[in-house]
């Protein structure tokens, strides 16, 4: 592969989500190793996967993959198992995100962090049309007219339409998940943009009222605007845990397992969190974090609705019923 | 003669620095025939231009049937152009072409049609309707050029070498043509060739212009006989014009002397030891092998050159100079290498003042017909 | 009238209603730049208010490696591509003006493809192509990349510029003794030079812009400016792109002031010469 | 009339590379795409065999009928909008004095190497409710509340001629930068008006350029998915949402790929029309 | 002479259905001038653009030095050109343009640049040298279209009506360069002119074509004096052609009948009854008041038109037909209306069968002349 370039350059290519990782961890990684990081970027795992299964996957050695992907890419033989040992910073990792079913034994994935999807407010303006949200239900309140941004993203969506009219969000039953584009159709009048990119900038600058966006971009939004809060309704949210794996073709498995152990060092797990405050899955480091990170809802999001949230799991064909209530819901 | 349709007033035109055109003043009159005439690049086109209204004007006014046209755009001018470069709608078949203007003016489509069919008979074009440009011969774009500034029957014609691309058959056709439209529409032509004859038989007056300057402007007959300039003399047709000294001035004539000879003539205004220009024109020269009074010119017969109806003759004066003369084809002709005497009758030299280079002629130049002469 | 009020109105009877067009549409082409470069002085993070003024961006976009060595990858990359895709599709379209063959439909279609096809599929595609021919992803798998979806784009704007071109002009060269190269060279480049340089911007702006090809036949070593900051935009504009946009379009525009006074320095002296002689 | 070459070399040298270009980098990733057309989605977002035509049956499909016509008439309006926006701009531009026009035109295309992202950005921080048009316009007093303006199809519609403009510009430029004066002079004596020099003389000479123009701008349009998406809120699917969505979100690549092929067959159908319409045949 | 330099066998060219060529066959000998002559859309471009090989030959071949050029390409072929439309690179000064060829030849600069200012001389460009195209009036970028292709010295040089642009004065000033620089150098010409009178001074020979075929080829005055075809005497200089009708053929000649009188002529090869033309040039028509021996043909004058050198006199038959005569300016005339009778001289009229459109000369038409007569 395009990996290492120049003989005894150590060198870790590394696939990751833009924005994830600042370029100061991989300063310091390598100043301490030698190693130096390549880190190239996706913005959503599809395309990661669809890089990878055009192009092989020696093209990088670490990649950071959200939970439900992770089925797929040992299915597809694209991942091997990682040696825990040689992952000393393992016991940092907050137990409660460990051996969940899409890898229960944490063969080959090491969780990094999570994500939460969760219903951001602008209370000023939720005041101000008599709006509360208690549940998924609320927000179908005519009142909402043009007023809510939501994630892109038909998986998410279709989860809140399904838990909201008592379904299971992970459901893979044709006729069930079409029955979720009712709802969604009444959701529709509500929506004022479907933004996964930059929801925080609607809610900010008070254009809409509530936000069923990323728990990172409330926390973003909070930073901005003092008026925005998080809200947990009846339902569960939706998460998703990204983690690490190594690629199956990877030259360089030392390395990379040396970076992830770097990674959940407590000191280098805050620097990350400093520079992009997602919700912390190391224990450790959370005890170093100040109060900026732990008093903002957004980053730090409670921890009881995080175990009480829902996991996004595979639905392997079923996605396609997904996708298919979406375009319906926006032709 | 009452107003002038065209009227230039101190028309200047400048490219950058450049002046082409120089305090320009000239009238043309309604339905006259104007030829501009004048060695290349001495600005005819430029003059044309503006006109027509393409090219602005740097000082000085044109005025068209009166009114000053400064303001005016080419499309609101009542004067339509042939152009030297044709200037054909590429994307057009001929026909279109020639329908441009009338199309323009909301002509019905039947009257078009017949309009049209019209002037490409009159061109000579017929079973070319549906060409483009593209496919036509040089002559042939020249004439659906000249049908499409025609068809519209414009108060002012300007035609810019209109004929240059046509054989001489054909040339003579569409010269009478264009004169018999002109005459029977009352059209204002003003026309630019290089054809001398052309100019001289079809026009009724006609502009020389030189470097930018209108040097002579009158009837052809006056141009032709009586040039007012060494330059129109020499422009206009053939000359020798020859480097003389006036010796005496008597009551019998002046008496000139070259340095291959001398003459006697007849003219008014000249005072001894002037330096004059003598012009003749090789038609007007003649030889013998006898002695001529008042003529004491030798030369020795140089060459003959076969030029279809007439023969021209050089001859080599005792210094150097060739001097030419035309002949008709059926005059004997003198061997080549003969010794003879040069002279012209008096009422066809020309006499010249050097330094003004004002011309007098020396007995006013008329040739004698019976009866009538029909100019242009 | 005199000469100074002629030459005025002459100036005039075109220029001042096309004049004002002119700068609309420029200012539609700029305005959004002008935000760009506004909130890149911005204190705050985020471009929605503007909270006071700070170069703080510009330090941090150059300290930003990853930034500036995608940046220099970008440049390399629409460099090289445009110059293919300028010669490539330069002499493509006028060939196909020029000769008459069997095919000429075929390669004329063909042209419009790379357009066509979406850009995910086409990326997808490439990278496929690469990968089963054993070529790995990096800097020549995006130039070839590049070179394919911008070239077709030079092609049709080279062929709009030499539709209707004057035969004879190419014939005299010829006649001149001109080869076919030298007279492309000499008569025929110069005269579709407007088209040429038309293409040739088009190409540059697509290399330059291009996320979605990119993505897929980039290696790791050659990530692009636009992929980097469709991820930093992901995550919300953050103002130190808008700095290097800033920097960009700054740069850009110096450059050409520069050069459009070194070459009316050099008209003017050209000018001194000839009035000279 | 052209020539016909005894010696064609010089033809494969003018052709020969764009051609081997083409048929390598162009057609074998088509035959790729056309070959995973006919293949089966596997439940993780591949494709695998048998061999079938699933694909091409659920093309038959009442939103995707939607998508297309909708998004046909969104670059059939953003074509029209960037001619009609374009070209008087081009025919400004090519009569500027020669010795500004290539930076009049750099200045055109300077906007454009900046980051589409970062400039539609742009346009959102403009229009949205509380942007600066609407700042600007509140605080003038021309309006008392803020226009709704950004998520709404005008702002696609905006964003995607913002986007194409230069595309229809440059041709045009091209084209119109070599009108020959004469002709219009030509025109103008015969007495038309300046709107018939330019219906008459100007326009169908310039149709070469009409021609690139407006291939270069509608046939990106289709797909640019991106513009809907941050100018339109995304709350509307367009040919290139649906497709990038078959490949990203749906994984269902076999269907992505008919569909791509569908709509390479529409643009190469709608380009033979217009050829024919605009008597364009030696262009195309 | 040798073998031609160029050869033209069989040669057909069409467009589309169109045959504007037909089997042409044409020898042009090294060294030689030859003009083409022909009415506008005869094939004459056409002709030279197959010999430059910018034109692919339909049928038939083409010889340049003996090769069959069908695979030369332009470039290969050397021949020079100077276009009818001029084809100036607009994008070059004239300097430039008129380097072109010798920097393709890879001259050496210094000799360029003092190869061009010769060639600017020559053609009265001084000055110009930094000028563009569009900035030059119509003969000014003709001459720069002579410049640029003479200064490659080529073996054939095609000219597609080079002068045509160009005033009186300048071109024959160019005529007699062009005449001179090609017997210097031995270049051979090929010429399209529609001026005859620079086609009879200037050529070796003359090629008349009329619609795509070749009528006649020879010597200025073969061509002039003993034309082959009615066209041709038709269509070189003015002529008057008459219907008659064989009367009696005995020895004192042929009697023929007009409708408007009858004459006695000498000729051979004419049988009683048969229809045949009579052929007389203008300048060879005369008028008299008397009787003349053999002639009895009466008209009354019509009209005198002036034109410079000579008077054109009109006079109309009683049949109501026009005939054409010209006259030096010197002669004197008769009044409009007199009754004359006109006759020619024996040797100088032309008889012509009508069916074969075969003209045989009366007497061998020999203009006399005391020693030799230059020709061209
Ligand atoms: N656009 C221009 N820029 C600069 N000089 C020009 C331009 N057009 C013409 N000239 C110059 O102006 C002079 C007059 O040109 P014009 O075309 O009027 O000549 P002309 O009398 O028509 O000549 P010709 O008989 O050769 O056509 C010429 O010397 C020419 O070089
Ligand atoms: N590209 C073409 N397609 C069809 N017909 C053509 C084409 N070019 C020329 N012709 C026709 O061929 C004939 C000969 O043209 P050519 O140009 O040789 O004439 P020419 O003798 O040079 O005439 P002129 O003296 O008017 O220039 C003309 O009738 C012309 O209309
Ligand atoms: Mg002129
Ligand atoms: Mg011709």
């Amino acid at each position: 592969g395009g990996s290492s370039s120049g003989e005894g350059d150590k060198v870790l290519n590394i696939y990751n989500w833009t924005e994830y990782i600042p370029q100061e961890v991989y300063d310091q990684f390598e100043e301490e190793t030698g190693i130096r990081v390549v880190e190239s970027t996706f913005s959503s795992n599809e395309e990661m996967l669809a890089k990878l299964e055009a192009g092989g996957t020696d093209q990088y050695d670490l990649v950071v993959a959200s939970n439900y992907v992770i089925d797929v890419m040992k299915e597809k033989n694209m991942i091997q198992t990682i040696d825990k040992d040689k992952i000393e910073n393992i016991t940092n990792i907050s137990p409660s995100s460990m051996g969940m079913d899409y890898d229960p034994d944490n063969e080959y994935s090491i969780p990094f962090m999570a994500t939460l999807t969760v219903i951001a407010i602008n209370q000023e303006k939720c005041d101000e049309l008599g709006v509360t949200i208690n549940s998924f239900n609320d927000l179908l309140n005519p009142a909402l007219e043009n007023n809510i941004v939501v994630v892109d993203d038909s998986r998410e969506l279709a989860a809140v339409a399904l838990k909201a009219t008592g379904q299971d969000p992970n459901s893979t039953d044709e006729a069930t998940i079409e029955g979720a584009l009712d709802w969604l159709n009444q959701l529709k009048t509500n929506i004022k943009a479907y933004d996964s990119d930059s929801p925080k900038t609607l809610l900010a600058s008070n254009e809409v009222a509530v936000g069923l966006v990323y728990n990172m971009d409330a926390g973003q939004a909070i930073k901005e605007n003092d008026q925005i809060k998080v809200v947990y309704t009846t339902e569960a949210c939706e998460k998703s845990i990204d983690n690490f794996v190594i690629t199956a073709n990877s030259k360089n498995k030392e390395y990379a397992e040396e970076f992830i152990n770097f990674v959940h060092r407590a000191d280098v797990y805050k620097m990350i969190l400093d520079e992009f405050p997602g919700v912390c899955l190391n224990d450790a480091a959370k005890e170093l974090m100040d109060s900026s990170y732990l008093d903002n809802e957004g980053s730090n999001v409670d921890t009881a609705e995080l175990d009480r949230a829902n996991l996004i799991a595979d639905v392997g064909e079923a996605a396609t019923y997904y996708d298919d209530i979406f375009t319906k819901m926006k032709t | 003669m009452g107003e002038p349709i065209i009227r230039l007033v101190n028309v200047v035109k400048c490219y950058h620095e450049n002046q082409v055109v120089k305090k320009l003043n000239l009238d043309i009159q309604q339905g006259e025939f104007l030829t501009l005439l004048g060695p290349s690049g001495c600005g005819k086109t430029t003059t044309l231009r503006m006109i027509a209204g393409f090219e602005s004007v740097t000082e000085g006014q044109i005025y068209l049937e009166g009114n000053n046209v400064a303001d005016l755009k080419p499309n609101q001018r009542d004067v339509n152009t042939v152009f030297q470069n044709y200037a054909l709608f590429p994307h057009m078949t001929v026909e279109d072409n020639i329908a441009f203007g009338l199309v323009e003016k909301r002509v019905k489509k039947s009257e078009i049609k017949q309009r049209v069919a019209e002037m490409i008979k009159m061109v000579q074009l017929e079973g070319m309707e549906k060409r483009m440009p593209a496919q036509m011969s040089g002559g042939q774009k020249q004439r659906v050029a000249i049908a499409r500034a025609l068809i519209n029957n414009p108060r002012v014609l300007l035609l810019d070498e209109p004929l240059g691309a046509l054989d001489l058959k054909l040339r003579k056709q569409m010269q009478s043509e264009l004169k018999h439209l002109q005459k029977r529409l009352g059209i204002t032509f003003v026309f630019v060739t290089h054809d001398q004859e052309e100019a001289l038989t079809m026009s009724d007056r006609i502009a020389v212009m030189n470097g930018g300057v209108l040097e002579q402007i009158g009837t052809p007959r006056e141009i032709y006989n009586r040039p007012e300039t060494k330059f129109v003399a020499d422009f206009i047709g053939e000359s020798n014009v020859l480097d003389a000294y006036v010796t005496e001035v008597s009551e019998g004539g002046i008496h000139v002397k070259m340095e291959f000879g001398d003459a006697v003539l007849k003219a008014g205004g000249f005072v001894e030891e002037e330096m004059v220009y003598l012009c003749v024109r090789p038609e007007n020269l003649k030889m013998t092998k006898e002695a001529v009074p008042n003529f004491n010119i030798y030369g020795t017969v140089k060459e003959h050159i076969f030029i279809g109806s007439v023969c021209k003759t050089v001859v080599e004066l005792a210094s150097g100079l060739e001097v030419k003369m035309t002949s008709p084809q059926t005059d004997e002709l003198y061997a080549v290498g003969t010794r003879v005497n040069i002279y012209w009758r008096e009422d066809q030299g020309v006499i010249l003042h050097t330094k003004e280079e004002q011309l007098y002629n020396l007995i006013e130049n008329t040739v004698q017909i019976e009866g009538g002469m029909h100019e242009a | 009238m005199d000469t100074k009020k002629l030459q005025k109105s002459e100036k005039a009877g075109f220029a001042p209603l096309s004049m004002l067009y002119a700068c609309l549409v420029y200012l539609f082409l700029y305005l959004p730049i002008a935000v760009v470069i506004a909130f890149s002085f911005n204190t705050s993070k985020t471009n929605i208010i503007f909270e006071g003024f700070t170069f703080e961006w510009y330090a941090k976009m150059f300290d930003n490696r990853q930034l500036m060595e995608s940046f220099q990858n970008t440049l390399i990359v629409a460099g090289v591509s445009t110059v293919f895709s300028l010669v490539l599709g330069t002499l493509c379209a006028v060939g196909l003006y020029k000769f008459e063959f069997k095919l000429k439909s075929l390669v004329s279609n063909s042209l419009y493809i790379p357009i066509a096809i979406p850009e995910i599929v086409f990326g997808i595609a490439m990278l496929v192509f690469f990968s089963s021919v054993h070529i790995s992803t990096g800097m020549f798998t995006l130039i070839v990349s590049h070179i394919t979806f911008s070239m077709p784009f030079v092609a049709i704007t080279v062929r709009s510029r030499v539709a209707g071109f004057d035969r004879s002009i190419e014939e005299a060269a010829k006649d001149l003794g001109a080869n076919e190269f030298r007279t492309f060279m000499r008569v025929t480049l110069p005269m579709i030079m407007p088209g040429v340089i038309s293409g040739g911007m088009l190409a540059l702006t697509m290399s330059l812009d291009d996320v979605v090809i990119s993505f897929f036949t980039a290696g790791p070593d050659s990530t692009t400016l636009p992929l980097k900051i469709l991820g930093m935009v992901k995550k919300g504009v953050s103002p130190d792109v808008n700095a290097l946009s800033t920097l960009m379009i700054l740069g850009t525009a110096v450059i050409m002031v520069i050069s459009q006074i070194a070459q009316n320095r050099l008209e003017q002296r050209q000018g001194g010469n000839n009035s000279e002689s | 009339m052209k020539h016909k070459w005894n010696n064609r070399l010089p033809m494969f040298v003018m052709i020969g590379p764009a051609f081997l270009w083409m048929a390598i980098f162009v057609l074998a990733p088509l035959c790729y795409v056309v070959g995973i057309s006919f293949l089966s989605k596997d439940s993780s977002g591949g494709v695998m065999f048998p061999l079938t035509l699933a694909s091409y049956f659920s093309l038959w499909n009442e939103s995707f009928l939607t998508i297309f016509s909708r998004s046909l008439l969104l670059s059939l309006q953003t074509t029209i909008i960037c001619l009609a926006v374009g070209y008087p701009f081009a025919y400004v531009i090519a009569n500027a004095p020669k010795k500004h026009r290539g930076l009049l035109l750099l200045l055109i295309m300077l906007p454009f190497w900046i980051n589409s992202v970062i400039r539609i950005y742009g346009w959102n921080t403009l229009l949205r409710q509380e942007g600066v048009i609407n700042s600007v316009l509140m605080s003038i007093g021309i309006i008392s509340s803020p226009l709704e303006m950004l998520y709404t199809d005008g702002a696609v519609l905006l964003g995607m001629v913002y986007e194409l403009l230069p595309f229809t510009i440059l041709p045009l430029y091209a084209s119109i930068e070599k009108l020959d004066r004469s002709l219009l002079e030509a025109a103008s004596d015969l007495g038309a008006t300046k709107p018939h020099i330019f219906t008459r003389v100007i326009f169908p000479l310039t149709m070469p350029g009409i021609f690139a123009g407006s291939i270069q701008t509608f046939i990106p349009s289709l797909g640019l998915f991106y513009i809907s998406e941050m100018m339109g809120g995304g709350s509307t699917m367009y040919i290139g949402n649906l497709i990038k969505n078959q490949f990203l979100s749906a994984r269902n690549w076999p269907l992505g790929a008919a569909l791509s092929l569908l709509l390479i067959l529409i643009t190469l159908v709608l380009m033979k029309l217009y050829t024919k319409v605009g008597s364009l045949e030696d262009m195309a």
